[in-house]
């Protein structure tokens, strides 16, 4: 069997959907940052093997994973920097005990 | 010159900018900025309109710059200069940069005295971007870029609750008609695939667009027209807008915000001429809006209501012009009504700054302590009446006659009416301010002459209101700046004019009959007609009826609501079903007092069927958002395999 | 005369052509001699903490007026072999409440690293495990894991020095990352290419007939982007006196407080490889690699780098016995507001540089 | 032979990936499941190697592993206590995370099988920095300046959320 373009999407399917479920249950808000990497990163995959399959020679897919990882890399300063100061003011990193805006 | 005409819009909008973030190390705290912004723009426009007049420039003249793609679809910024774009933007960019000379003498004690400016220079950059705009996209920046600052202008004393309530309600209702103008500019993009006007322009002219579609979108776009220019039933902003202050009400009402919707219609007129009946009805719902306004205005007690309410009856006279097919003579009253318009306002700030009261009833006599304001107020009025000669006389004329021409009479006979009306409570509104007797000494005693940055500009713009009209008033002068995109104006027999003007003149005599007398008269006459005195003086109650249908049941509903939230819902899951049992006489109990409160909301069952939705929906739980989210991108995957099928 | 390239490669070629003579298939062979290759480079990389721990002591004692070690083979030198053996031989400690799996992966992700770095390196004409194209690059993003087992280090040891040690550790590799890498970028600018061996190639030759044409004589930029990588460098390898992750006198021993034996021992490894890495890097970067007076003469290329690196190892040994070290808020300091914008200023010489010389 | 070697490698990389992955999302210890999830991008990272992204492949460790993965574990040993790793870490809607997730995943197979089978490449890989780099300061130019100024408000903002109370002014 040789490497194929569907045997790469589907690989990123997976971890995509493992990144869904990890986003959807995981209580601890690290967690689910952790889960939107794992989609960040199968979008990612999706990209490259679309350049590579497809557009043999060609650098743009690449070029858009640059901004993928620059733009994860934003996300999960802000991400983080939030949840620590949620932390210092909840004592708490779980989803639920978030929830001072509630009656 | 024609390759800077970008800067007119630019120079506002960066003058905005450096005033709100280094207006305090500017002279005059940025305001020279702006001011100097502002006339600039005024030159450059200038400069352009005079081109024109030469022969030097040819018009239409269009500027693209591409912008983005999406997919096929290029979007660009541009300039379109055509006659209305160019008479419209030396109206603006001259009366913005009067009104805000005119600020700095009447807010120069003013709290945020920089940030008003920078408003200012930024609702003037957003009107003449949308004025230039050559595609409906940046068009619809501009428009909403102005939304944004009448929210921030009317609401501007915001320690005053009126003020802020005053802003609320002008944005919110505005943005109700600008949802009808968002839906047509997305029927536009769906149906032509472009928002440039020409290009809109030739697929009509080719005949791509159906009478079917037309309609629709042309009626969409003339709900943003409703919101923005304040016709019925959507006016009920306009008069509260009053709560801004005096330069702002002079802004909006003559220069910017309204005429953006009149230039709405006549920049979409292509579509109204396929779509007759949307013609009809921007016709009617105008003449309707002129004579309620006017009515509304004949017992309007404060001097910025009349003029408010004068503003959207006059508004309404240009959507009219502009219904019945007199596409010249509405954009003609448009030009001219921003002059005498923003005049009326600036004169009225002036007796305001003086007597610091707006009541009518508490002014009179003042032609003798402010003699400038009183002559300034005058010739405003006089146009405003469409006193023979005048600008307001040729455009009011015109209209009426297109009116007429058209075989609209009985919008004729309206128009007639409202002049009718005009006349009359200008004549009550000046004769109570100006004449007659003081009725408070030690408002009189105090009154005087405003500071001479204010008073040059009303100079200026009395000039315009008494001039403008012989300037412009020549048939190819209107040809040429104002073509008819569509069938050319009927002509009209003589008396027609004459009536209008009859009516007017009716106006003055019975107004000054009455007012200039002892003004016992007056009153007798009001307790005489008092169900109708009160009705007009109520607005027809329409405030109140939209207190009452909308307002009310969604603020119940929301408590309703709340309600369950904290006491049904939230115990249900905190303690289980196991406390079922008292809960469930706690509803009953609730349901029990809302029922005797009056407020009905069917029975318990589906009120709390309907909150446990609501409540799941809302729960405060981010994961569960994800997980509808995720529900609806399986679906929209699912649908998009089974519908969509194999490439 | 003396150079290993050639024979290398000769016998790469002899090994695989026995491969496939042996039933081997071209791909097995090739695999075959690849791994062998890497085995070079792991036992080099293995080998060279021994010398340099001998050297730290011999320097540390000349500069301190004292002999070193003395006992164990003569003049001390099987000393660290000696040590090596102890620590072998050491009961492995893995404490109570300690997260069991990522304390024995620690060191193992701290060290792994290490020995992929050295596949760009040019040790010598013809001498280079896998000419990546992406070199410089390559090393900086491998050599990035470390940090991961330092922090794992930190956590897995259940002890709240070692996890401060491990913070700390981690902040000072990170932030010392950024001035490190931008320090390099106006040697890629100038040469184009982020290949080790092209970049050493292309600083071969003479100006004026007498000075080498190597990035550390260009004017000014060269020298600030040599001290900018050199300082950065040093803070890199957690040594002094940028060890603060470590501190004795504050934190115990940082991070690796609870490792013991083995374990411990691949720290050190860890460490010491660095430090020949980063001397490597320099030397190919700034000083032309395998470039000499008489390089194709009979000095041969590999000499004349390991020369060169072990001449820079020297400066690290030198830092580490005279320098103080620094607070833990003065070290970010240096950092951020130091080196970052001095190094940032250098990127902008350097492209200035460029444009003038158009 | 080098095809098979790759297909070989990939699913290897394949298993590994979805394997660590599942670390990441069901590990009781937060500081594993980061750790998984480091190793998973730099799977992530060998699989865009095997594609011929080599400067994406270096970017990808350089600033997931050697940045953000290290920040992220920084917050997780801040803001962890010792009885967490007794708690529960998964909430009450599992099962319909599992359906949901289960329902993208074999929407989505079904869908690339559908339509990208069979699609194979054989080319060399080439080096691929120069051109991208030409393509970011080019016809990219744009995004790439956007992307800067998006990074300079993440650092301003997690500087601001960074402080302390009393220090924001």
């Amino acid at each position: 069997m040789i490497l194929s373009l569907h045997h790469v999407l589907m690989l990123s399917a997976i971890v995509f959907g493992i990144g869904v479920y990890g986003a959807l249950t995981r209580r601890n808000v690290l967690g689910i940052l952790m889960s939107i990497e794992l989609m960040f990163n199968a979008a990612s995959l999706n990209l490259v093997a679309f350049n590579h399959f497809l557009h043999p020679g060609e650098v743009r897919g690449q070029a858009i994973v640059i901004f993928v990882i620059t733009l994860a890399a934003a996300e999960a300063v802000v991400g983080l920097s939030l949840v620590l100061s949620i932390y210092r003011n909840i004592k708490s990193v779980y989803t639920e005990k978030m929830n001072l805006l509630h009656g | 010159m024609v390759d800077y005409a970008y800067l007119i819009a630019l120079l506002p909008f960066a003058a905005a900018i450096l005033i709100f973030f280094f207006g305090r190390w500017l002279p005059v705290k940025g305001a020279a900025l702006g001011i100097l912004a502002c006339l600039a723009s005024f030159g450059i426009s200038f400069d352009l309109l005079m081109q024109v007049l030469d022969g030097t420039l040819k018009l239409p003249h269009e500027i693209h710059y591409p912008w983005f793609e999406v997919g096929l679809f290029q979007f660009e910024w541009g300039v379109l200069l055509d006659g209305p774009s160019l008479v419209l933007v030396v109206a603006v960019s001259g009366i913005s940069a009067l009104i805000q000379i005119y600020s700095v003498g009447y807010m120069h004690d003013a709290p945020r005295f920089k940030r008003f400016f920078s408003y200012l220079s930024l609702f003037t950059a957003a009107m003449l971007a949308l004025v230039l705009a050559n595609n409906y996209l940046q068009f619809f920046i501009g428009w909403e870029i102005m939304g944004a600052c009448s929210y921030f202008l009317i609401g501007f004393e915001f320690e005053r609750d009126a003020a802020g309530a005053a802003g609320n309600k002008a944005f919110l209702t505005t943005r109700l008609g600008d949802l009808g103008f968002y839906a047509g500019l997305l029927t536009i993009f769906f149906v032509i695939g472009t928002f440039n006007f020409t290009q809109i322009q030739n697929h009509l002219h080719d005949g791509n667009v159906s009478t079917h579609m037309a309609t629709i979108i042309a009626l969409l776009l003339f709900c943003g027209t409703v919101g923005k220019s304040a016709q019925f039933p959507l006016h009920v902003w306009l008069p509260d807008a009053m709560e801004g202050p005096t330069p702002v009400s002079a802004l909006i009402h003559a220069a910017t915000m309204v005429a953006a919707g009149v230039y709405l219609v006549a920049r979409s007129y292509g579509f109204f001429l396929q779509a007759p009946q949307a013609l009809e009805v921007v016709a009617w719902v105008g003449g309707f809006t002129a004579i309620f306004a006017a009515t509304i205005a004949v017992t309007a007690d404060d001097v910025k209501k009349v003029l408010a309410y004068s503003t959207i009856s006059q508004l309404g006279y240009m959507i009219m012009g502009l219904g019945v097919g007199g596409y010249s003579a509405g954009l003609f009253h448009l030009t001219t009504h921003a002059a005498f318009k923003a005049l009326l306002f600036l004169a009225a700030g002036s007796i305001i700054h003086s007597v610091h009261t707006n009541d009518l009833w508490k002014m009179g006599s003042l032609s003798k302590q402010m003699p400038a304001t009183f002559w300034t107020f005058l010739s405003g009025t006089l146009a405003l009446v469409g006193f023979w000669g005048t600008s307001g006389y040729f455009s009011k004329e015109m209209i009426l006659g297109a009116a007429y021409g058209s075989h609209h009479v009985l919008l004729y006979g309206i128009g007639c009416a409202g002049a009718f009306l005009t006349s009359f409570y200008m004549t009550r509104a000046f004769s109570l301010i100006f004449l007659g007797d003081p009725r408070e000494r030690d408002r009189f005693a105090h009154a005087h002459e405003s500071p001479w940055s204010m008073i040059v500009p009303l100079m200026i713009l009395a000039v315009a209101a008494l001039g403008l009209g012989w300037f412009m008033h020549a048939p190819e002068t209107l040809e040429r700046f104002f073509p008819m995109p569509g069938r050319p104006d009927a002509a009209v027999p003589p008396w027609v004019g004459l009536v209008a003007l009859g009516s007017g003149f009716l106006g003055l005599a019975v107004g000054g009959a009455l007012y200039l007398g002892s003004l016992t008269l007056v009153g007798q006459l009001a307790s005489a007609f008092a169900p109708l005195h009160k009705l007009l003086k109520n607005k027809y109650y329409i405030d109140e009826l939209y207190w009452a249908v909308f307002v009310r049941p969604t603020g119940k509903l929301a408590e309703l609501l709340a309600w369950f939230d904290f006491n049904v819902i939230d115990r249900i899951f905190v303690d289980g079903f196991g406390q079922a049992a008292s809960l469930w006489s706690e509803i009953q109990s609730w349901i029990d007092d809302h029922l005797v409160d009056g407020v009905v909301n069917g029975s318990g069952w589906s009120a709390e069927s309907l909150g446990a939705i609501a409540r799941r929906m809302q729960n405060g739980f981010v994961q569960n958002y994800l997980l509808v989210i995720t529900m609806t991108l399986v679906a929209l995957l699912t649908a998009m395999e089974t519908f969509v099928g194999k490439h | 005369m003396f150079e290993l390239g050639p024979i290398f490669s000769r016998a790469f070629q002899v090994l695989q052509s026995w491969g496939i003579g042996h039933g081997l298939s071209p791909l097995g062979a090739w695999i075959l001699s690849k791994a062998i290759q890497a085995g070079i480079v792991v036992l080099l990389v293995s080998l060279v903490p021994i010398v340099l721990v001998y050297a730290e002591r011999k320097v540390s004692a000349f500069m301190q007026a004292r002999l070193g070690p003395m006992n164990v083979g003569p003049y001390g030198i099987l000393q660290t072999l000696a040590d090596g053996v102890k620590l072998f031989f050491k009961e492995d400690i893995i404490p109570v409440g300690s997260d069991r799996l990522v304390h024995i992966l620690a060191p193992m992700v701290v060290v792994s690293p290490v020995f992929v770095c050295f596949a760009p390196v040019p040790f010598g004409k013809g001498l280079v495990p896998i000419d990546l194209d992406i070199g410089v690059l390559f090393i900086f993003a491998i050599s990035g894991i470390s940090t991961i087992g330092v922090l794992m280090a930190g956590w897995g040891s259940g002890n709240k020095f070692s996890m401060l040690g491990g913070l700390r550790g981690a902040a000072q590799l990170v932030s010392y990352e950024i001035p490190r890498v931008l320090s390099v970028v106006p040697v890629l600018m100038f040469y184009g290419t982020q290949s080790l061996r092209s970049i050493a190639a292309a600083q071969q030759g003479l100006w004026h007939g007498f000075l080498p044409r190597w990035f550390i004589f260009y004017p000014v930029v060269g020298q600030l982007a040599f001290i900018i990588f050199l300082i950065a460098s040093v803070a890199e390898t957690n040594r002094t006196p940028f060890d603060i992750p470590e501190a004795e006198s504050e934190l115990v021993a940082g991070f690796h407080t609870e490792f013991s034996g083995l374990k411990f021992a691949l720290f050190f490894l860890a460490e010491y490889a660095y430090t020949f890495l980063a001397s490597a890097m320099a030397a190919a970067l700034f000083f032309g690699g395998g470039d000499g007076y008489s390089a194709g003469g009979w000095i041969p290329s590999w000499f004349w780098f390991l020369g060169k690196t072990f001449a820079i190892v020297f400066m690290f040994l030198w830092f580490r016995w005279t320098f103080p070290r620094l607070r833990v808020d003065r070290l970010m300091q240096f950092c951020w507001k130091f080196l970052l914008p001095w190094s940032l200023v250098n990127v902008g010489l350097a492209g200035l540089m460029i444009l003038l010389r158009k | 032979m080098e095809q098979t070697l790759a297909t070989l490698i990939f699913a290897g990389l394949a298993v590994l990936l979805i394997g660590l992955s599942l670390v990441v999302v069901t590990s009781r210890s937060v500081f594993r499941g980061a750790i998984a999830l480091t190793a998973a991008l730099g799977v992530v990272a060998g699989i865009f190697a095997l594609l011929g992204a080599d400067f994406v492949a270096a970017s990808q460790l350089l600033i997931y592993v050697g940045g953000i993965m290290i920040i992220m574990l920084f917050v997780i040993m801040l803001s962890q206590r010792p009885q967490d790793h007794l708690d529960r870490q998964t909430n009450d809607q599992w099962v319909w995370g599992v359906l949901f997730s289960l329902a993208i995943v074999c929407a989505l197979i079904l869908q690339f099988r559908a339509v990208y089978r069979g699609v194979f490449a054989d080319t060399v890989a080439v080096p691929t920095t120069a051109a991208i780099g030409r393509l970011l300061l080019g016809e990219m130019v744009v995004p790439f300046e956007a992307v800067s100024l998006v990074l300079l408000a993440a650092l301003v903002g997690a500087v601001y959320f960074g402080l302390e109370k009393g220090e924001r002014r």
